[in-house]
C-alpha cells in the first residue's frame, strides 16, 4: 500500500556488520549486509534468534551494547551518511527525532520510576523548544492516538500501572513524539497476547499511513510479516538470503532456508498435515568465519561447493534477490513432497479416536490473596471460577487463552500441586488430591514452556532423565541408565549428552530432554504448557512433530496449553478457551475454530495471523484489553470487550449451554455467529 | 551424513542434531570455570599468597626458628634483626616477655585461619539452613526467622560478640562459636533470595511432579544451586572473621594468652607503639596481607563462577 | 637498667618532640601556673564519701581535709583539721578540732560540722561508700566542749586514726539535707570542702578542674600550694596519654607501664620520677579446698612447690622494674608490723619439680589461674609454672567477673594486686586478706584468722608486731600465698615541673610546683 | 501505609525486649558489679553492703521486671557504675558518637558514590580497576590498625590533628576517617554494581534510542533507580555507625555510646547496658524504616505495587 507513494529510498544501507568480541573469540552476528527501504514503505526483517536482525537494527542508530562494533560502507539516512555521524549527532539529530523505535519488551522498555507523562514529553522537550504545556498536549493527543482511553490522566500513571499491550502503545506514542520519518519496530509484539498483538500491529499500520512514515519490523513470525510489510529480507546467521516483496518470497521462497523456514509453519499448507518439515539442526556458531554458506550444514540440497565457497547473489529483478548455489534446481514443492510424504507415513487423522475420560476437572475455583505494593492490603485474585474439563484417552486437548487467563493454575491444580478451594479433580476415577504423590506422578507429568528454566542447570542430563526413576527408586541404576537412555534415543537426544549439563544443550535439545524425562515413567496424561513458545520456528516443529510421533508410540494424552493457534490447529483435537478463569468455549478443534460460538473464541481466531500475503492484519474488534483479574467485571467477565454485550450479560454471569455439542458460557451463544460475521 | 537428512524422521533428526552438536557442545560449567580462573590475575595472586600462609601455618611447628611460647625476660623487646641492636637469632625481635617474635607471627596465622574458617563455617551453616527454611517454606517460618535477622541486625554485632565472650569467657573455641554465631546474615540473605528465585523455576515445579517432598527439593534440587554463591559468600565471612577475632583480641576479649593472635600481639604492642613501632606494625601487616588475599580469592570466585545470564 | 632504644625511633621521637614543640608549647600549665594531670580511670564522684578509688583519694587530698592525714615523709598518721587528740581509753578517742579552719564557701569549720559528718557516715540511709567499715569499729560520736568531739569506739581499733584520715573529710552541717540514699553530691550540690583547692568543675568520665582555695588556714602543712589551677583529664588509654604528653597535652602521668617510663625517660622534653608504691603483688592458692575439696591445693608441697616455681627476682627485675622488690611475706616491707622470720622460697624449679612428685603429682595437672590486672607479669608466672611441667589456663578478665568467682570461692589459683589503700600498716594487707570474713581469704585457716583479728584489735605496737610475725610465718610456712614483689611508681612529668614522689604512691599536687628558670 | 509502620514499631519492641533480657540473664548469672562499684580493693563489708543496696541478691525475674516496668514508665533508672540517670549519661555520650556517625558517613559517601559511578561509567578501565582495588584493600585494613597507624602518624610525625578525645572538631578527623573508611568498600561496590545493571537495562537503552546520553543520560535516567540499594545500605551503615563504634571510639578515646556500652559491660552496669540496648535497637529500626520509605517515595513499584 505504501507503493502508491513516492518510492524512493529513505534509507540505504550497505555492507552493515557488527562484531561482539568475546572473552574467548568475537562474535560476529551481522556479516556484511546490505538493505534498502523505499520512503512510507515497510520492511519486514525476519529471522530466527540469533540470525542479528535486532543487532542490524541497534546498529542502525548505534545504539548496540558497549562492547560491540559497527562497521558499514554506508548508512545513508535521508542522503546523510550516519556512519560518520558522531554520538553527539546521532543523539541530537537523529535518535527519537527522526528516527524513532519500539522495543521488544514493553515491560522493561519503559523506566520504572518516572510516570508516563515525564517519559512522553521530556522526548520532545529534550530536542525541541516547546513549552511543557505543548508536550503535554502532543502527548495526550498520541495517547489518543494510540488508543488508551483517557490520555490525560493516563499521563500520571506509572508504567507498572499499565498492562503490557497499554505499555507498547504507550512507547509507540513515545517514539513519534517527534513525528520521525522513520519508524524501527524491533519484535514490537513477540511478548504480546495473540489479540493484543493484532490490536497493535493493526495501530502501527493505520499510524504509518497517517503519518507517512517508513518502518523497518523486525520479527520471527512470518505470519506478522506476511501481513504487515511490503517488502520482507529473510536473514540467517548474519546475513540476509533472501529479500523482495512480501508477496513474492512468500510464494515463491527460492533460498532453501526460506523454504524449510516456511515449511515449519504449522498451518502453512492447511490443517491435514500432521507432520511438520522441519530444518535439522541448529544455526550454526557465528563465530569464526564461515566457509562457504552458513545454511549449508542444515541445507538438504547442500553440495560440497556450498560447503567450500561464499554463495553468489542471484537478482530475481529489482529488490528481489537471494544468496545461494542452487546446486541442482528444485522447486519448493519437492521439499514440501518429502514433508507430504513423512506426513503420509503418520496413522490417520488421530482426531478421529474418541476415548473414554481420563480425566475430569469438575466445578474447580481457586483464589489467591496478594499483597500489591509495600503498604498494600491483601486483596483477593480468582485465578479459576468454577472451571469443569474433561479429558479423553488418547486425545489432545487445547487450551487456549491469553496470559492471566488462569491456564498455568488449572494446569497445577490437575497436577495436584495446586489445591483448589471448591471442586475436584479426578484422575482414572481418583480424586487427585487422594492420590499420594507417588503414584499421581506415574500417571500424569508435566512439560514446561521454558526449557532453560524447567532443567536444573546443576544437574547432568542423565540427573534429569533419571530422577523421577531414582525418586520412585525404580530399578538398579545401571536399570535406571539404561531406560535414560532409550528415552533419549526415543526423543531424540544423542547419548553423548547423558553427562553434559543444560547449558551446553540447545533449546531444542533441552526440551527434548524435558520431554524425557516426562516420559521415562511413561505416564499416561501429559500437561504440555505452552512447550514451543520459547523456540524458534524450526525448532517448535521438531518437538511438534516430536510429540505427536510420541503419542502415537506411547499412547499418551496430552493437555496442550498455548497461546498460538497455528499450533492448535495443527495439534489439537479438541479445543478448550478459557478467558479470566473460566472455560467459555469447549469442543472439537474444527467446530471450535471454523465456526467459533463465543464472542471472545471468534475475536481470538480473528486476531490469528496465518501467512497469507496480501490480506492486512485484521481488527480483532475487541474493545480495551484483557482486564487484570484482580478487579473482575461482574456479570459476564467478558462484557467490557465484550461487540455484543447488553444488560443481561453485565449483570448476571451465563451458565454453560451445551449448542451443537460445544460448551459454550455466553448468553449470545445461539446467535453471536451470524451477528459477528456481519 | 547430509544423506540421512534428506529424510525427514525422527532418527534422522537426532543423527544430525549430534553431528550438529559435535562442534559446538560448550564447555561443562565447572570447565568452564576453570578456564575462566587461569585468565584471573587476582584469583592467581589471592590464591597463591594464601597457599604460602596456609603452608606456614600447617608446619608452623617447622617452620618458625624458636618456641612462640619461650620466654626469655633477659632478651624481651629486642628490634628486629635490621633495626641497630637487632640480632640474627631473632629476625623480627621479642616481644615483652623475650619471646620471638617471628614464630608468634607464623603461629599466628594458625590462629587467624581456623578461627575464620571455623567461624565461617558455623556462620553458614545457620545462615544457609535459616535462608533455606525461610526461603523455601514461607509463611511463619519465614517471620520468625525475618524476627531473628532483626535481632541480629539491630545489636552492634561487635558488642554482642563482646558480652558475650565477656560472660561465657575466653577461648579459641568461644571466639569461633561466637563469630560464627553472629555472622550468618549474608548467608541467609543471599540463600533466601536465590531460594525464592529458584523455588520459582519450573524444575522445582517438575520435581513436585515427579512427587519430590519439599524437603528434597529444597535439599536436592535448590541447595546445588546456591554452591557458588555461598562459596563467595564463605570466603569473605573468612575474611571479616578473621578481622573480628583481631579487633576482639585487640580489645581484650578475644583469643586468651598467651595464645599468639595478631590482634592480641598488637594491642600487646600498642603501649610502646611509639618507640618499638614494629611490634605493631609487623602483625598488622601480617593480617592485612593475609585478608586481602582471601578478599582477592572470594571476588575471584565470583567472578569466575557466577555467569552473568544477559549476552 | 639496660637501655635499648634504636636509633630509629630515637630519631622519629626526635622529629616528634621537635615538631611537639613547634605545635604547642611542650608543657601544658608553665606560663599560667596550672598542671594538668591524666587519670585512666574515670571519677564518678567527686564526694570522698561516696567514692573510694585512688583518684578519688588522690584528689580528696586537694579538695578535702580529714581530722587526720597521712604524713608524706613518716606515713605516719598526723592531726590536720584536728589540733590535736588523746586516748582516753582504749574506746575512746577525744579530738579537738581547729577554729581556724574555713569551708570553700566560707563559713567556718566547727565541732558540729564533724559530728554531723560522722553521724551521717554512721547513718545506714546515708549509704557511704565507707559507712560499712566505719561502722564495724566507731559506736557515736558526741560535742563534749566547744571545739572537742568525743569519738566511741566498738572495740580496740588502732586504725581507727587511718580511716578518719583517709576516708573520712569534714563535711558542713546540713550538707546532705533532703538527700536520700547514695546519691552523687557533685551532680546536685558543689562539693563544700575545707581542703587546700575548691573544685571549680566537674564533667564526669571528662575532666575535673581545681583552683587554689585563698582562704586556706595557713597552720596547715598543705598551706599555700604552688599552683593555681588543676585540671584532671580522663585519658584511659596510655598511648595516648602518651601521645599527649608529648605534645603537651598534660604535663604529667602516673601509673606509667615501666617500658613506656624506660622509653620515654629518653627523651629530653619529658622526666621520669621513679616513687614506691604500698602496693604488693600476689598469687592466693586454694589451701582451703573452697573451689574443689580435693583440689591438689590443698597439699602443703604443692604450694611450697609452686612458690619455688616462680623466677620473682627476673620478673621484679624485667617487669615491674623500677623500685620494685620482691617480697616474701603477706605484706609490704614498709608497712607497720611487717616483719616476719619463717620460710623464703627462692626460685628453684628443681626443687619444685621434686615436691610436686612428692606430692603425687610427678607430670603436674591442670589449673586455672585467674587474674584481672598486669596481664603481662601473669603471663609470665603461668610461662615459670608451665616450666615445671604444670598446665595453665590463664583466665585473664576484667574485675567483676574476676570478683563474682573469686566472692564465689571458685578459684584454684589467683593473681592479685592490694593497694591497702595507702596504708602502711599490716592490718591493710595481711588483716584484709586473711580475716574469716573475707572473700579474700583461701586459707581456710580459723587459728589464723583470730591472730590476724587479735592483732586488729590490739592497741599496743610491741603486742600487735608479735601477732602479724606469728601471722607472716604462719603464711610462709604453710605457702598459702606466693608474695611476689611491691610494686613501684613511675611518673612522667613535663620538664619545668617538681614534684616530690610520694612513698606510698599516692601523689600529693598540692607539693608540685613549676621552678622558674 | 500506618499497619505497616506500625508492624515495624512491634517488631522493634519485640526486638528490644528479647534481647535485653537476654543480656540480663547473661550478666546476671555470670558477674558481680558490686565488687565494680565498690572497687578492687574494696573490703569485704562495702561489697556485701553494696550488694543487699542495689538488691543485687534479689532474683532475676525480680530485678528485670523491675528494670522492665520503670523503663516503660520512661525511667531508664540510674547507672551502678556511675550513679548518676542513664538518661543523662546518655545525653552526655550521644552527641560524640552521633557527631562522629554523620562525619563518618559522609566520608564514606564523598569517598564511595564518585568512586562507584565513574567504576560503572567505564568498566574495567583504570579508574574501575583503581575503584576495585581500594575497596579490596580498605576491606583488608583492620580498623583498629588503621587507626594506630594514623595515630603513630600524626601523633609523632606529622602533629596536625589531636589524636584523643573529642573536644573539637579537630579531634574528630582522624576518626572520621578511620571509620568512613571501613564502610567505603560495600557503598562503593554496591554503587558500582546497582547502576552498571541500571545502565545494561532496556530503559536505558530507550532513554539512548529517545536521544539522551552523557550526564543527562545519568542524572535524569539511571540514577533514580540506582539509587534504591544505596538507600537502604547506606542506613544499615549508618544504623551500625550510631550503634556505637566500639573501636573507633577506643582507639581515640572518645566518649562516645559505643565506649560507655563497653565500659558499662565490664562493670556490669545492667541499667546502662540495658537502655544503650534499646536505643540501639529503635535507632536501627527506625533508620530501616526511613530507608523503606524513601525507597518507596524514589520508587512507585514500592509504593503501589
Amino acid at each position: 500500500m505504501g507503493s502508491e507513494m513516492s518510492t524512493t529510498s529513505i534509507l540505504d544501507i550497505q555492507n552493515l556488520s557488527v562484531d561482539i568480541p568475546t572473552d574467548s573469540s568475537t562474535l560476529h552476528a551481522v556479516r556484511g549486509i546490505s538493505l534498502e527501504l523505499n520512503r512510507g514503505e515497510t520492511l519486514g526483517i525476519v529471522g530466527e534468534s540469533g540470525s542479528g536482525k535486532s543487532m542490524t537494527a541497534l546498529a542502525l542508530m548505534n545504539l548496540l551494547p558497549p562492547a560491540a562494533k559497527r562497521s558499514a560502507g554506508c548508512i545513508s539516512f535521508e542522503g546523510s551518511d550516519l556512519t560518520h555521524a558522531t554520538e553527539q549527532e546521532l543523539a541530537s539529530k537523529i535518535r527519537g527525532q527522526r528516527i524513532g523505535m519500539i522495543f521488544q519488551e514493553p515491560m522493561t522498555s519503559l523506566n520504572p520510576v518516572y510516570s508516563i507523562g515525564r517519559q512522553l514529553k521530556e522526548t520532545m522537550t529534550l530536542h525541541r523548544k516547546v513549552s511543557e504545556s505543548e508536550a503535554e498536549k502532543r502527548a495526550i493527543y498520541l495517547l489518543e492516538k494510540v488508543g488508551l482511553p483517557d490520555p490525560a490522566s493516563r499521563l500520571k500513571q506509572y508504567p507498572h500501572e499499565l498492562s503490557g499491550g497499554q505499555r507498547q502503545r504507550v512507547m509507540i506514542a513515545m517514539a513519534l513524539m517527534n513525528e520521525p520519518e522513520l519508524l524501527i519496530a524491533d519484535e514490537p509484539t513477540t511478548a504480546l497476547d495473540v489479540t493484543i498483538q493484532a490490536q497493535i500491529l493493526h495501530l502501527l499500520r493505520e499510524l504509518q499511513q497517517e503519518f507517512g512514515m517508513s518502518m523497518i519490523l523486525i520479527t520471527h513470525d512470518l505470519g506478522v510479516v506476511s501481513r504487515a510489510a511490503d517488502h520482507i529480507a529473510v536473514m540467517y546467521a548474519g546475513d540476509i538470503v533472501e529479500t523482495g516483496r512480501t508477496a513474492e518470497v512468500l510464494e515463491d521462497p527460492r533460498h532453501p532456508y526460506t523454504q524449510g523456514l516456511l515449511e515449519c509453519v504449522p498451518g502453512y499448507r492447511g490443517t491435514s498435515q500432521q507432520r511438520l518439515g522441519a530444518i535439522p539442526g541448529i544455526v550454526p556458531a557465528m563465530t569464526g568465519t564461515i566457509s562457504g554458506c552458513a545454511f549449508a550444514s542444515r541445507c538438504p540440497r547442500a553440495a560440497d561447493i556450498c560447503k567450500t565457497d561464499t554463495p553468489p547473489t542471484k537478482a530475481l529483478q529489482q529488490g528481489r534477490y537471494f544468496v545461494c548455489h542452487e546446486p541442482n534446481i528444485q522447486t519448493p514443492e519437492n521439499t514440501a513432497n518429502t514433508a507430504r510424504e513423512a506426513a503420509n507415513q503418520t496413522p490417520e487423522d488421530s482426531a478421529l479416536k474418541k476415548g473414554e475420560p481420563i480425566l475430569t476437572v469438575d466445578g474447580v475455583s481457586c483464589t489467591f490473596m496478594v499483597r500489591r505494593g509495600l503498604f498494600g492490603k491483601r486483596k483477593p485474585l480468582q485465578a479459576m471460577d468454577n472451571v469443569s474439563l474433561t479429558l479423553n484417552k488418547g486425545e489432545v486437548l487445547a487450551l487456549v487463552g491469553e496470559s492471566g487467563c488462569g491456564k498455568s493454575t488449572l494446569t497445577r491444580t490437575i497436577m495436584g500441586l495446586q489445591k483448589p478451594d471448591s471442586g475436584s479433580v479426578t484422575l482414572n476415577g481418583r480424586r487427585i488430591e487422594n492420590l499420594p504423590p507417588m503414584e499421581r506422578a506415574r500417571m500424569i507429568q508435566p512439560i514446561f514452556q521454558d526449557p532453560y528454566s524447567s532443567l536444573n542447570p546443576r544437574k547432568t542430563i542423565g540427573e534429569i532423565i533419571t530422577k523421577p526413576l531414582a525418586v520412585h527408586r525404580i530399578g538398579s541404576r545401571q536399570e535406571q541408565h539404561a531406560q535414560a537412555r532409550r528415552i533419549m534415543e526415543l526423543v531424540g537426544l544423542p547419548t553423548r549428552v547423558f553427562n553434559s549439563y543444560p547449558d551446553q544443550l540447545s533449546g531444542g535439545q533441552r526440551q527434548r530432554a524435558a520431554i524425557g524425562r516426562a516420559l521415562i515413567m511413561n505416564p499416561e496424561v501429559v500437561i504440555c504448557d505452552e512447550p514451543t513458545s520459547a523456540l524458534d520456528v524450526s525448532v517448535q516443529a521438531q518437538i511438534l512433530n516430536l510429540l505427536l510421533d510420541l503419542r502415537d508410540e506411547m499412547d499418551l494424552t496430552y493437555l496442550f496449553v498455548t497461546h498460538n493457534l497455528s499450533v492448535v490447529q495443527h495439534m489439537a483435537d479438541r479445543v478448550a478457551v478459557m478467558y479470566l478463569g473460566e472455560i467459555v468455549e469447549c469442543g472439537d478443534r474444527d467446530q471450535v475454530m471454523t465456526d467459533p460460538k463465543h464472542p471472545y473464541t471468534h475475536a481470538l481466531m480473528d486476531s490469528a495471523l496465518s501467512i497469507s500475503p496480501g490480506e492486512t492484519v485484521p481488527d480483532p474488534g475487541l474493545a480495551g484489553d484483557f482486564p487484570n483479574p484482580m478487579n473482575r467485571p461482574s456479570g459476564c467477565p467478558f462484557h467490557p470487550r465484550c461487540p455484543l454485550a447488553d444488560q443481561q450479560c453485565r449483570e448476571q454471569a451465563p451458565g454453560p449451554e451445551l449448542i451443537d455439542n460445544t460448551l459454550v458460557q455466553c448468553w449470545k451463544a445461539k446467535t453471536s455467529g451470524s451477528q459477528l460475521k456481519s | 551424513m547430509m544423506t540421512t537428512d534428506q529424510t525427514m524422521n525422527k532418527s534422522g533428526l537426532t543423527a544430525t542434531d549430534a553431528t550438529q552438536e559435535e562442534n559446538n557442545l560448550g564447555l561443562s560449567p565447572t570447565m568452564a570455570a576453570l578456564k575462566r580462573a587461569r585468565s584471573h590475575y587476582g584469583l592467581k595472586i589471592g590464591l597463591g599468597i594464601l597457599l604460602v600462609m596456609a603452608i606456614f601455618a600447617l608446619f608452623a611447628p617447622w617452620l618458625a626458628p624458636h618456641d612462640p611460647y619461650m620466654q626469655n625476660l633477659p632478651l624481651r623487646m629486642l628490634p628486629p634483626v635490621w633495626v641497630e641492636g637487632g640480632s640474627w637469632e631473632y629476625l623480627l625481635g621479642t616481644d615483652h616477655l623475650g619471646r620471638d617474635y617471628l614464630s608468634r607471627i607464623i603461629y599466628g596465622a594458625r590462629i587467624s585461619m581456623t578461627i575464620g574458617i571455623g567461624a565461617a563455617t558455623i556462620g553458614m551453616i545457620i545462615g544457609v539452613t535459616l535462608g533455606l527454611i525461610a526461603g523455601y517454606y514461607g509463611g511463619w517460618l519465614d517471620q520468625a526467622v525475618n524476627f531473628l535477622v532483626t535481632c541480629q541486625l539491630a545489636v552492634p554485632s561487635l558488642l554482642l560478640i563482646m558480652a558475650l565472650v565477656f560472660v561465657i569467657g575466653q577461648s579459641i573455641t568461644v571466639v569461633i562459636f561466637v563469630i560464627g554465631a553472629t555472622h550468618w546474615v549474608f548467608y541467609l540473605v543471599v540463600t533466601r533470595s536465590a531460594t525464592l528465585r529458584l523455588r520459582e523455576l519450573d524444575f522445582v515445579a517438575a520435581a513436585q511432579a515427579m512427587g519430590c517432598s519439599k524437603f528434597q527439593i529444597a535439599v536436592k534440587e535448590v541447595l546445588p544451586n546456591l554452591v557458588n554463591q555461598i562459596m563467595v559468600i564463605f570466603t569473605l565471612e573468612v575474611a571479616v572473621a578473621i578481622l573480628n577475632e583481631a579487633t576482639l583480641s585487640f580489645l581484650g576479649l578475644g583469643i586468651p594468652s598467651p595464645i599468639p593472635s595478631w590482634g592480641l600481639m598488637i594491642a600487646e604492642g600498642k603501649q610502646a607503639m611509639f618507640f618499638q613501632p614494629w611490634l605493631v606494625i609487623l602483625p598488622g601487616i601480617s593480617l592485612f596481607i593475609l585478608v586481602i588475599a582471601i578478599n582477592l580469592l572470594g571476588d575471584g570466585v565470583r567472578d569466575v563462577t557466577v555467569t552473568n545470564r544477559r549476552n | 637498667m639496660r637501655t635499648r632504644t634504636p636509633v630509629k625511633s630515637g630519631i622519629c621521637l626526635l622529629g616528634a618532640l621537635i615538631a611537639s614543640l613547634l605545635a604547642v608549647p611542650a608543657d601544658a600549665g608553665q606560663e599560667d601556673n596550672s598542671l594538668v594531670v591524666a587519670f585512666a580511670k574515670p571519677l564518678t564522684t567527686v564526694d570522698r564519701l561516696y567514692s573510694i578509688q585512688r583518684e578519688g583519694l588522690i584528689l580528696s587530698r586537694l579538695t578535702d581535709d580529714g581530722l587526720f592525714y597521712v604524713n608524706p615523709d613518716t606515713l605516719e598518721f598526723e592531726p590536720l583539721a584536728a589540733e590535736s587528740y588523746e586516748w582516753v581509753n582504749q574506746t575512746r578517742l577525744e579530738v579537738t578540732v581547729r577554729d581556724d579552719v574555713t569551708f570553700h564557701d566560707g563559713s567556718p569549720m566547727t565541732a558540729d560540722d564533724v559530728v554531723y559528718t560522722y553521724e551521717w557516715v554512721l547513718n545506714d540511709d546515708a549509704d557511704t561508700s565507707r559507712g560499712p567499715v566505719i561502722q564495724s569499729w566507731l559506736e557515736s560520736v558526741e560535742k563534749v566542749g566547744p571545739r572537742t568531739v568525743r569519738f566511741n569506739l566498738r572495740l580496740p581499733y588502732p586504725m581507727a586514726l587511718r580511716d578518719m584520715a583517709i576516708s573520712i573529710p569534714v563535711r558542713k552541717e546540713g550538707t546532705y539535707d533532703g538527700v536520700e540514699g547514695r546519691q552523687n553530691s557533685a551532680e546536685d550540690r558543689p562539693l563544700n570542702g575545707i581542703g587546700p583547692y575548691r573544685i571549680k568543675s566537674f564533667s564526669a568520665g571528662r575532666e575535673i578542674v581545681i583552683e587554689r582555695f585563698d582562704n586556706y588556714y595557713q597552720a596547715s602543712p598543705k598551706a599555700n600550694p604552688a599552683i593555681d589551677t588543676m585540671v584532671f583529664r580522663v585519658i584511659p588509654d596510655q598511648g595516648t596519654q602518651q601521645a599527649e604528653l608529648l605534645s603537651g597535652g598534660i604535663d604529667l602521668m602516673m601509673d606509667v607501664p615501666p617500658d613506656v617510663a624506660d622509653n620515654i625517660s629518653h627523651l629530653p622534653g619529658v622526666r621520669r620520677k621513679e616513687g614506691n608504691d604500698i602496693r604488693i603483688g600476689y598469687i592466693t592458692l586454694d589451701a582451703g579446698g573452697y573451689a574443689d575439696p580435693d583440689s591438689p591445693f590443698t597439699n602443703r608441697k604443692v604450694r611450697q612447690a609452686i612458690n619455688y616455681a616462680i623466677n620473682r627476682e627476673e620478673i621484679t627485675r624485667y617487669l615491674v622494674r623500677g623500685s620494685a622488690e620482691v617480697i616474701d611475706f603477706a605484706c609490704h616491707p614498709r608497712q607497720f608490723g611487717c616483719e616476719a622470720d619463717g620460710p623464703r622460697y627462692d626460685y628453684d624449679p628443681e626443687k619444685a619439680k621434686k615436691l610436686l612428685a612428692e606430692a603425687g603429682y610427678p607430670d603436674g595437672f591442670s589449673f586455672k589461674l585467674w587474674a584481672y590486672r598486669e596481664k603481662i607479669i601473669a603471663e609470665a608466672v603461668v610461662s615459670n609454672l608451665k616450666a615445671i611441667g604444670l598446665d595453665v589456663d590463664l583466665r585473664f578478665v576484667k574485675l567483676n567477673v574476676f570478683a563474682k568467682v573469686r566472692n564465689d570461692k571458685d578459684m584454684g589459683a589467683f593473681f592479685a594486686s592490694y593497694g591497702s589503700g595507702g596504708t602502711a600498716d599490716a592490718s591493710a594487707s595481711t588483716g584484709v586478706h586473711f580475716a574469716e570474713s573475707s572473700a579474700r581469704n583461701y586459707s581456710g585457716d580459723p587459728a589464723l584468722a583470730d591472730t590476724v583479728l587479735a592483732a586488729e584489735r590490739t592497741i599496743d605496737t610491741q603486742e600487735r608486731k608479735r601477732l602479724y610475725r606469728q601471722a607472716l610465718n604462719r603464711i610462709a610456712e604453710q605457702a598459702y600465698w606466693v608474695p611476689l614483689f611491691s610494686y613501684s611508681q613511675n611518673y612522667l612529668l613535663a620538664p619545668g615541673l617538681e614534684f616530690p614522689v610520694p612513698k606510698d604512691g599516692v601523689p600529693r599536687f598540692w607539693q608540685a610546683s613549676w621552678s622558674e628558670q | 501505609m500506618f499497619t505497616y509502620i506500625l508492624r515495624r514499631g512491634l517488631m522493634a519492641i519485640l526486638v528490644a525486649l528479647t534481647v535485653s533480657f537476654g543480656t540480663f540473664a547473661l550478666f546476671h548469672y555470670a558477674t558481680d558489679p558490686a565488687q565494680t562499684i565498690a572497687g578492687e580493693d574494696a573490703p569485704q563489708e562495702m561489697v556485701d553492703d553494696i550488694r543487699e543496696q542495689y538488691g543485687f541478691d534479689r532474683p532475676a525475674a525480680v530485678q528485670y521486671f523491675d528494670w522492665l516496668g520503670s523503663t516503660l514508665q520512661g525511667d531508664f533508672g540510674e547507672s551502678y557504675f556511675w550513679k548518676q540517670p542513664v538518661v543523662q549519661l546518655i545525653k552526655d555520650h550521644a552527641p560524640v558518637t552521633i557527631t562522629l556517625a554523620l562525619a563518618s558517613l559522609s566520608v564514606t559517601i564523598l569517598i564511595a558514590l564518585p568512586l562507584g559511578i565513574s567504576a560503572a561509567l567505564k568498566p574495567n578501565s583504570w579508574v574501575d580497576r583503581f575503584a576495585l582495588s581500594t575497596a579490596v584493600s580498605a576491606q583488608a585494613i583492620p580498623n583498629f590498625w588503621l587507626g594506630l597507624m594514623l595515630i603513630i602518624l600524626f601523633a609523632v610525625t606529622f602533629p596536625i590533628f589531636p589524636v584523643s578525645g573529642d573536644a573539637t572538631w579537630r579531634h574528630f578527623v582522624l576518626p572520621s576517617l578511620v571509620l568512613g573508611a571501613s564502610s567505603v568498600p560495600a557503598v562503593m561496590r554496591l554503587t558500582r554494581t546497582g547502576l552498571l545493571d541500571v545502565l545494561s537495562s532496556d530503559y536505558i537503552r530507550t532513554a539512548r534510542a529517545k536521544g539522551f546520553m552523557g550526564y543527562r543520560l545519568i542524572l535524569q535516567q539511571a540514577m533514580r533507580n540506582a539509587l534504591l540499594p544505596i538507600v537502604s545500605v547506606l542506613a544499615v551503615q549508618l544504623g551500625n555507625k550510631l550503634g556505637g563504634s566500639v573501636v573507633t571510639e577506643s582507639v581515640f578515646s572518645m566518649n562516645g555510646l559505643g565506649r560507655l556500652a563497653v565500659e558499662s559491660i565490664f562493670n556490669s552496669d545492667i541499667p546502662t547496658v540495658q537502655s544503650l540496648i534499646l536505643i540501639f535497637v529503635l535507632t536501627f529500626v527506625l533508620l530501616t524504616l526511613a530507608a523503606d520509605l524513601i525507597n518507596a517515595w524514589l520508587d512507585p513499584r514500592i509504593r503501589m505495587g
